[in-house]
């Protein structure tokens, strides 16, 4: 068996669900892989980890990987984990936001600094408001929303924090960001450093076919593949994780392959809204096992 | 009068005072000589409070008091300054916590300064004079309390002749114009002769009055004269059999 | 040794320091979004003045005012616990158990009573610096020599005086050991504030600046950063060489 | 006050603490996932033993650990520092800069240093004790007396001998406070460690348990570090009645 | 012999020892009486190094050497026992510094203890025990340097007439039988007229040597002589006289 080390974005949550079952149904080994995971302290950890070949594998966010590429960090995605966006703007329901111009004149905290803010102010742009006021919360997310120290917040996922508010009896309103003009783009991918892909090629792309069968098992038997996770993750609270795993199941990417399409798009909005200095061409960062 | 009768203090297990017995008549001034270690600082801690005595009682003019704490002012054998006080700022402590008026107890302090021979430096450190001039400038923070007793602890050991001599007559004229009762510590014998209504001769520790030598009430005195050099061998041979026991 | 060649010394020691890091980084090649070399960080540090500028004054008030609230808060509960034994015990625990709370666990109460402004910032900045100035002041005063104490309570000095004239200078170069440590530390109180809730200062930077992986950013806001420590730390020094006078 | 006494006092003044703490949250209806009542704290806390002892037991290690080294470290560092105060001079930047280094700047460093393993958190709790611990020591050195350092110099004393009988005994209140401070901070600092990438440990819990909006389990975590912290604050006060016993 | 010429040490500018000349005999003891506060302490200070001067000479045994610090055993005016070692473990610092054998210094340690009346106090911290008894124990450490000068700065005054007079006996026993230059201030002039070969009177401050008497190499001395009176009384007139300036 050949070892690869793998760093989580985050903790181990519902959305790193097909990585335990890999490896505690044996996918990976019969891959001939041996995979550790390990946790960050910080969501930009990973991906400079592993562009610094300190580890093989990282989870990062497609934005973060382009910031990446276009700060000169030779980072390649090489797979995809969830294909489309986590990240929602959201709100308490039924206090008179039903469309994003209601958030004119609002409060609008947001998670990452020199991120979603700037997700914020494209966001205000493409839907035609302009007045709000942007407040840092970092991720003190449900107290600010539920004291009202904000009305809404941009960066909390929707399979995650959306489900916390409704198990804390709050119903939760929020907005899906590809479906109000910001393009579409792949939350979590699979990134490695340009030294190890080309080291570890082989590897990786056994990895590659590892993950895509744990997504399609964990499709075909959810209820068994919950129960892994479950398992391999204790502190992992059930009631909240079961009813995030409903919300995310259809989520998890259907194919390692890329879209440069999509990526460039992404990548041109970005610069667009100033989250990038200097424009990225994403072919060169994307790796699609050729 | 301040009597105390019985008092005692151990320090582990081992008698330092024991069943201490004394009189002394109010406004007099009273000297204890004893054997370096006796117990005469103690026994000075005892009666103002500073450690607790273990047993016996004390009483001033005729009622029991815990301590004399808040009667007696006391000079401690360490001058006990405090480095970051200037000498002057060291001396006037008391008129500080007491709530009478200031401007005349400044004036006090300030003549106090002049016949202690300590005037232009008012405004030293206390780590910027000499050992002597620290003595006597503790010395003056003890007369500055207007109290009825005064417990003086070795108060002139690190002064030359002349300034002794000096502080000496000081003391005395000071105890007979405001009627204080002093108890003050010595290994002078000549001082104690020179200033003392009456001298006791402490033995070593646990310490007990030896010897209660009343003195003639005229001051000041001649010394030199027959009768004191009797007294003054008496007291030696008392405390040389002290030290051969 | 002489002031100068004193100085001259330690600059020495510094640069070689420095060079040494420099070394390391080029020699090793260690990425620059790792560990920026020193030259970089200077570079940017320099070359970003007015952006860093702009959040440092923030960082700056927050500290200022963060040390301002824990001496004045220090100083009365380091004497009641100093009088109170009891009330040492009872407060010693909840001391500790500050220290022991992470910004994260903090936040969401501080963001629910001071809100997104400054003094939540301020607060956890004073949170932080508090504790090494209590600790330090009430071992000061628990170290006053017994004979002065006696001393004191003899010439029937109240406390508001024995504490003026005895125990403050007593326990003032414990006070201000403890503010060194203090003043250190308030500068990641207020960054650590800054996570939460600002949109502005040295804290708020760093986070910005990691998120988009400008390492060399995060460290120039840390120079800056520690400029202001340093600031703090010589300022104090000064008020040493001038309050601690009888020390000499 | 007796022993006995004090103490009822101070459990009293605690328990009323407590209360008033119950009370607020029932009262003012605060949100659980904001502050949990002190009652549900203890719930979690008791009921979660096994779990939390699991990973208390790591952070143990960790503090127990960073403290060793951060002593071992510190005495030699503030006594070159004594000695040598050019060293001083280029030191004490460095070590105000160890201060204001948020661990997200760190971590990666501490990874590729240190790898995955308990040596990355025990470093960063060293860091964080080590610092009160250094400025308390060396300013205990600086306190000691001029006479008595006279006093050696002239009794031809050997560094070594000078250090052991004059300033190590005469700075050792000051160490001993900034020990005080360092146990105390030691708990956070090894939580902050355990954020570079932990499997186990209190820290680790902490930020699991508050992205699952767990905050009665991040609450219980914080009991059991503070149960660690008041541990060794108890101990080094038990030390500092044993050595210190000329100063009363 | 020891040789100062020109000391000089100025504080805030104002000289306290000017232009200070001072020969002294190898093996002789000699005793300094001055007006408290003329710069005594300060001169052995000098001399030790322990403070530096401002400009000045010294020559010992026809070498000029930057100080005695290497060369003398000091004893200071205030005790300076570090409160955290037992009075023996104080006692035995210079013999803990030295690079010599052992156990024969074990042994004159306990002999002094036992000499100074302190036998039993061994184990007992400073804080522990009587201002006389510090005080005897910094002097025997004092002694337990092996240097050929002492320099003694009022080493008796808080004892006792009897233990004193024990005390001076020894010394001038110990400096005969090992040859040690002495230098000694004190302010008791019987104990100067008792144990030196030379008396050196002072002026106050800016220190200069007023009076310099060499007494008889008799000793023990009968201090009860006219010859000592005389003496006694010469030097006494010649502080008043200096007092009073
Ligand atoms: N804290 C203590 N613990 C144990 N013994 C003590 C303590 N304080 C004093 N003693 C003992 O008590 C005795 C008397 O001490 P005290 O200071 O009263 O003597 P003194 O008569 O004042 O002597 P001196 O003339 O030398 O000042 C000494 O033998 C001393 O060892
Ligand atoms: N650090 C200092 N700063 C200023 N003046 C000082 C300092 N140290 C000593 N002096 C002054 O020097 C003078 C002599 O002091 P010194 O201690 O030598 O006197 P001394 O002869 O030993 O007196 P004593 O017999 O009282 O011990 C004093 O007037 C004192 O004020
Ligand atoms: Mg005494
Ligand atoms: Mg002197």
């Amino acid at each position: 068996v050949d070892k690869l080390s793998l760093m989580l974005d985050w903790f181990p949550n519902i959305d790193h669900l097909p990585l335990f079952v890999a490896k505690e149904k044996g996918i990976f080994e019969r891959h001939g892989l041996e995979l550790s995971i390990l946790s960050p302290s910080e969501t930009a950890d990973p991906l400079k980890l592993a562009a610094s070949s300190h580890i093989d594998l990282a989870i990062a966010y497609e934005p973060q990987t382009i910031i990446a590429a276009s700060s000169g960090i030779e980072i390649k995605g090489v797979g995809r984990l969830i294909g489309h966006p986590l990240t929602t703007l959201l709100f308490i329901g039924g206090k008179n936001i039903e469309k994003p111009s209601d958030l004119e004149g609002k409060k609008i905290g947001y998670t990452v600094p020199g991120m979603m803010d700037l997700l914020t102010d494209g966001f205000a742009k493409e839907n035609g408001f302009q007045k709000y006021e942007l407040i840092n919360v970092g991720f003190t997310i449900i107290p600010s929303l539920t004291t009202g120290k904000v009305d809404a917040i941009m960066g909390p996922y929707k399979n995650y924090e959306v489900v916390e508010l409704e198990q804390h009896g709050y119903t939760p309103g929020y907005f899906e960001l590809e479906k109000y003009g910001i393009p579409d783009y792949d939350e979590l991918v699979f990134v490695t450093g340009a030294t190890t892909l080309k080291d570890k090629e082989r590897l990786i792309r056994r990895f590659r076919k590892a993950i895509q069968e744990a997504i399609e098992m964990t499709r075909k038997t959810p209820e068994e593949a919950l129960e892994v996770y479950l398992k391999a993750v204790p502190e992992a609270p059930r009631e909240l994780e079961t009813a995030a795993f409903a919300r995310t199941l259809d989520l998890y990417a259907h194919t390692q392959d890329f879209s440069v399409e999509k990526w460039q798009k992404f990548a041109d909005f970005a610069a667009s809204i100033g989250m990038i200095d200097k424009e990225v061409l994403v072919h060169a960062i994307l790796w699609n096992g050729k | 009068m301040l009597r105390l009768s019985h008092l005692g203090k151990k320090y582990n297990g081992l008698p330092v005072i024991d069943q201490f017995d004394l009189d002394i008549e109010k406004g007099s001034f009273s000297v204890l000589i004893g054997p370096s270690g006796c117990g005469k600082s103690t026994l000075f801690d005892l009666l103002t409070g500073t450690i607790e005595r273990e047993y016996g009682t004390m009483e001033w003019i005729g009622e029991a008091v815990p301590h004399l704490g808040q009667i007696a002012a006391y000079m401690q054998q360490k001058d006990l300054l405090l480095p970051w006080l200037s000498l002057m700022q060291n001396a006037m402590l008391p008129q500080v916590f007491s709530k009478e008026k200031h401007l005349r107890k400044n004036k006090k302090a300030k003549g106090l300064f002049e016949r202690f021979g300590l005037n232009g430096f008012e405004d030293y450190l206390p780590g910027a004079v000499s050992g002597g001039m620290k003595q006597r400038c503790a010395l003056i923070r003890t007369l500055m309390f207007e109290r009825e007793i005064v417990l003086l602890d070795e108060p002139l050991s690190a002064l030359d002749a002349i300034t002794r001599r000096s502080l000496q007559s000081l003391l005395l004229s000071l105890q007979k114009d405001f009627k204080k009762t002093v108890l003050m510590i010595t290994h002078d014998i000549d001082e104690a002769l020179y200033l003392a209504d009456t001298v006791l001769v402490l033995t070593q520790a646990p310490m007990k009055i030896r010897d209660r030598i009343t003195l003639p009430s005229e001051k000041p005195r001649n010394l030199d004269s027959s009768e004191y050099i009797a007294i003054k061998k008496r007291i030696l041979s008392e405390l040389e059999e002290e030290m051969q026991l | 040794m002489s002031f100068v060649k004193r100085t001259v010394v330690s600059t020495g020691l510094l640069l070689l320091l420095f060079l040494l890091w420099e070394g390391a980084c080029r020699l090793a090649n260690i990425p620059i979004f790792i560990l920026p070399a020193p030259s970089r960080v200077l570079f940017v540090a320099v070359t970003q003045a007015p952006l860093l500028a702009y959040h440092a004054a923030m960082t700056g008030i927050e500290i200022i005012l963060g040390i301002f609230f824990s001496i004045t808060a220090a100083i009365p509960l380091a004497v009641v616990m100093f009088v109170y034994p009891s009330v040492e015990q009872a407060f010693s625990p909840l001391l500790v158990a500050s220290q022991a709370i992470p910004v994260f666990a903090l936040a969401p109460l501080l963001i629910v009573w001071f809100g997104y402004g400054i003094w939540s910032k301020v607060f956890m900045a004073a949170i932080i610096i508090f504790f090494p100035i209590v600790v330090n002041l009430l071992e000061g005063l628990k170290s006053c020599d017994s004979d002065y104490r006696k001393l004191f309570h003899l010439m029937g000095a109240p406390f508001f005086q024995s504490f003026r004239y005895l125990y403050w200078p007593w326990a003032l170069p414990y006070f201000l050991a403890g503010l060194k440590v203090g003043v250190s530390v308030a500068t990641i109180g207020a960054v650590i504030g800054e996570w939460v809730g600002a949109q502005r200062g040295l804290g708020y930077l760093m986070i910005q600046s990691n998120a988009r992986l400008r390492v060399d950013l995060v460290f120039a806001s840390i120079l800056w950063l520690t400029a202001i420590g340093i600031f703090l730390w010589i300022l104090v020094g000064a008020i040493e060489k001038r309050t601690l006078t009888w020390t000499r």
